[in-house]
């Protein structure tokens, strides 16, 4: 019953929180770009908010390197419970083309659990935004654990 | 002109104008031509000679055994969940067997859910 | 101010200096590190006041190390692009550093400190900059010799 | 009495981290420490095993908005220790490249810095006409931010005389949204108040720290790589310097500015005067370079880039430096910020344009009783429009 209601409570609009592990800016201006007016996500009520303690989602992009992966870890631990991780571009995803540099782990799924990919160095904006549409699709059909 | 000034002249110039937000999902959004998306591998031209793996800057092509390949016996694999997308290889293939398509819907609940298109005719 | 007049001026400075010019009017000046500074302050009198960067090359076939201190004019189409290069030996790297002179040098030598390791005597916060703090102290990854382990991560 | 006013490193609307520990008197920033290397990757180590060919795909990666001016930079590097040369018309379009860059990158931070300041409908309006810029860069080169056009030795791809003619169009659109910025920027209030005699930078410390880019531009100091040692085609080009006095966060805005139509007039004679021919020479991917060494200086979208190339004769370089602008702006920020308010502190430090930028949580430790208050980067922004709400009239008599 509680999975019913929690379900139900993340159908409309997700906040979305976006953190940068150390990749070079390019995943996180086209984030920024599907908040302008070309694409605006709002339109699906996702939000950009300033602190994690308000996010549904952790927009996460950058190959983690050595100094973030605490602070990573601290951010996922502050979202509240029903939280989601999209990992956003392939430095994300498995280090991409830092794969064999001295300072990262390789991809943010080392650090914590990732529910959904987005390929692309950087990825385009509507990639972004159906990769979240996708989650939110198999969050209503109750296949993700919540 | 005082900001009040420029928000009226702003205000009155984008009300006649159709709005500029494109509504992504219901109407689709096609990339230019140009675009470098997805790989597309022709197996019918390669010839599993792996100077594309040679040559990939993120190292993100590993060559698998293939029998169908006739000399070589072994073609491409692309891993897109490393690949940086900048098309060396396909400029640097010496029979033109690869080719990035336009199809940016690269996303996937995991990672091995992101795979890279073969044409075997 | 021409090639020769700042052939000159380090000259004064230091007698063995040797010169090495560039087609597109760069002049790359090797000195031996305890002239180094007298150089850098006579060649910053001379109008020299911009130091774009530090460079760190790290030799261990033949057992030293290399700086390289990019200098440019404050009128710069009249005057060459300079490079001042110096030699310390590999085992202690040291050399005094130059922040009171150059300013910039607080960040680049640390920098360089840092990556390969070379001790700026009398740098301030001379310390990690860009490796966590945690990392071993002797561990430096632009030398030749570090081997390539990368970083692994305890999955919470 | 100071305390500690960490800034930790993830910022919610900016790009990488970075994180500053400011030492706080009242309402006063007494002094500052950088907390570098959130996004320390060890790229100089790792294009040490990469061949020549591939080092500007990796360069390219250093930072995502200036990729255009870091993957120009490492060829151009690469071409003078190979000693060859780029035929004109490879020139032009990497030219083009650059420039067209600095317009989607200057936008980019105007949005942001008036983002910081409160002033969000400048956000969208900046971001919108960027996107007319991302459309053009995807049609050139096949893809909206890392656009890896230029290789060894020349570009990759041709630009067609239609695209030259829609370059053309997007500039007449451009020059007259610029004119609107410029003067929104220098008669709105909030924004005179916000950013006049904010964070000065006199031009004497510019000079001594060795500032770059529109950050020492706008203090009077007249350095740029495309004035000092004009590279490319920037020689023939009708490119003029831009320079303001003050120093301050509105200096720097209106260099930008400015810039933006330096670069849409370079941009139109590249599209009048740019020549027919080849546009690359052919190189093999796996060269042996010359035991040779080069420096090459580009005027990146934040100040001057600098590579130094060292080879031993291998298909590897055996030592790259990459010197990025905003690292020799870290220490300038220290200086701008000694001596302002608390609540100044997001304009300033977004005034240097940071390829680095900080400040998503910030937790204000008190000395005496050690319990520390959090406050978000949103925090922050509110804390500074209400501080301003009230000392509004005390500051604009202060200022103006």
């Amino acid at each position: 019953m509680l999975s019913a209601i929690k379900r139900w409570s993340l159908k409309r609009s997700l906040w979305a929180f976006h953190v940068n592990t150390g990749g070079c800016n390019g995943c996180d201006i086209e984030i920024l770009d599907a908040f302008t007016p070309r694409y605006d996500v709002e339109r699906f009520g996702i939000r950009l908010v300033g602190s994690p303690r308000h996010a549904d989602i952790l927009v996460v992009t950058g190959p983690v390197n050595s100094k973030n992966v605490h602070r990573l870890l601290r951010i996922y631990e502050q979202t509240p419970e029903p939280k989601f991780v999209v990992a956003v571009g392939t430095c994300a995803a498995t280090g991409g083309i830092f794969k064999n540099a001295y300072n990262i782990a390789h991809g943010v799924d080392k650090a914590i659990p990732v529910h959904a990919y987005v390929m692309g160095c950087p990825p385009r904006p509507e990639a972004i935004i159906d990769a979240i549409v996708a989650l939110i699709g198999k969050i209503e059909r109750g296949e993700v654990k919540i | 002109m005082t900001t009040w000034g420029y928000a009226r002249r702003e205000a009155t110039k984008r009300f006649f104008e159709k709005p500029y937000t494109i509504h992504y999902p219901f109407t689709d959004i096609k990339a230019f031509e140009g675009y470098r998306g997805r790989i597309l591998l022709q197996l019918s031209k390669c010839v599993g000679c792996g100077l594309c793996a040679r040559v990939c800057p993120a190292s993100a092509i590993e060559m698998v055994a293939d029998e169908k390949i006739k000399p070589a016996g072994k073609r491409p694999h692309f891993k897109l969940a490393e690949c940086c997308y900048c098309a060396l290889c396909a400029e640097y293939c010496p029979k033109g067997a690869i080719q990035l398509t336009t199809d940016y819907h690269l996303y996937g609940f995991e990672k091995e859910d992101v795979v890279e298109e073969v044409k075997t005719e | 101010m021409k090639i020769e007049e700042i052939k000159e001026v380090v000259l004064s400075i230091d007698s063995n200096a040797s010169f090495k010019e560039d087609k597109d009017q760069r002049l790359w000046i090797s000195v031996s590190p305890d002239k180094l500074r007298d150089v850098l302050k006579s060649l910053k009198d001379k109008g020299y006041d911009h130091l774009s960067a530090i460079s760190g090359v790290d030799y261990p076939q033949n057992k030293k190390m290399e700086l390289l201190y990019h200098l440019m004019h404050s009128s710069p189409r009249e005057n060459p692009y300079l490079t001042i290069r110096t030699e310390i030996s590999r085992d202690n790297p040291e050399i005094p550093s130059i922040f009171d002179i150059f300013a910039a040098a607080l960040i680049y030598e640390s920098e360089v400190f840092d990556l390969l390791g070379i001790k700026f005597v009398g740098h301030p916060t001379l310390g990690r900059l860009f490796l966590p703090e945690d990392t071993p102290k002797d561990l430096y990854p632009l030398r030749k010799d570090f081997k390539n382990n990368v970083y692994e991560v305890t999955r919470k | 009495m100071t305390f500690n006013l960490f800034f930790g490193p993830i910022h919610p609307a900016l790009k990488e981290p970075i994180g500053f520990i400011f030492e706080i008197e009242g309402e006063y920033v007494v002094n500052a420490r950088p907390n570098l290397g959130f996004n320390h990757r060890g790229i100089e180590k790792l294009l040490e095993s990469k061949t020549w060919l591939q080092t500007g795909f990796l360069a390219e990666h250093v930072c995502g908005i200036c990729s255009g001016a870091h993957n120009g930079c490492c060829y151009q590097g690469v071409e003078k220790i190979f000693e060859i040369e780029p035929p004109r018309r490879g020139l032009f379009i990497r030219t083009l490249v650059w420039e067209l860059e600095r317009i989607h990158s200057h936008l980019l931070w105007l949005g942001v810095m008036l983002h910081e300041a409160g002033f969000d409908t400048i956000f969208m309006y900046t971001w919108r006409d960027r996107e007319l810029t991302m459309d053009l860069f995807e049609e050139m080169s096949g893809r909206r931010v890392v656009y890896s056009m230029n290789t060894v030795g020349g570009v990759r791809r041709d630009v067609t005389d239609a695209f030259l003619q829609k370059l053309k169009k997007y500039c007449n659109y451009l020059e007259e949204r610029v004119k609107f910025y410029r003067e929104l920027v220098m008669s709105d209030a909030t924004t005179l108040a916000r950013f006049q005699n904010v964070g000065i930078l006199t031009k004497r410390d510019a000079i001594d720290l060795s500032a770059v880019g529109p950050t020492t531009r706008g203090s009077g100091v007249k350095k740029d790589v495309r004035y000092e040692e004009p590279y490319g085609v920037y020689d023939e080009s009708p490119f003029q310097i831009v320079v303001r006095e003050e120093g301050d966060a509105l200096a720097k805005t209106i260099v930008r500015i400015d810039e933006i139509q330096v670069s849409i007039d370079i941009l139109r004679w590249i599209a009048d005067n740019i020549p027919s021919g080849e546009i690359k020479i052919k190189f093999s991917p796996m060269a042996k370079a010359p035991e040779n060494e080069a420096i090459s200086r580009v005027e990146a979208p934040r100040g001057e880039l600098l590579y130094y190339f060292k080879s031993d004769g291998g298909i590897t370089p055996s030592r790259v430096k990459i010197r990025t602008p905003t690292l020799a702006n870290i220490l300038p920020i220290i200086k701008m910020v000694e001596g302002q308010y608390i609540a100044d502190i997001p304009v300033i430090v977004a005034s240097i344009d940071p390829c680095i930028a900080c400040c998503e949580r910030v937790t204000m430790i008190d000395h005496k009783t050690g319990e520390s208050k959090v406050m978000t980067m949103n925090d922050l922004r509110i804390y500074s429009r209400k501080w301003y709400k009230e000392h509004y009239k005390e500051v604009r008599r202060e200022r103006l």
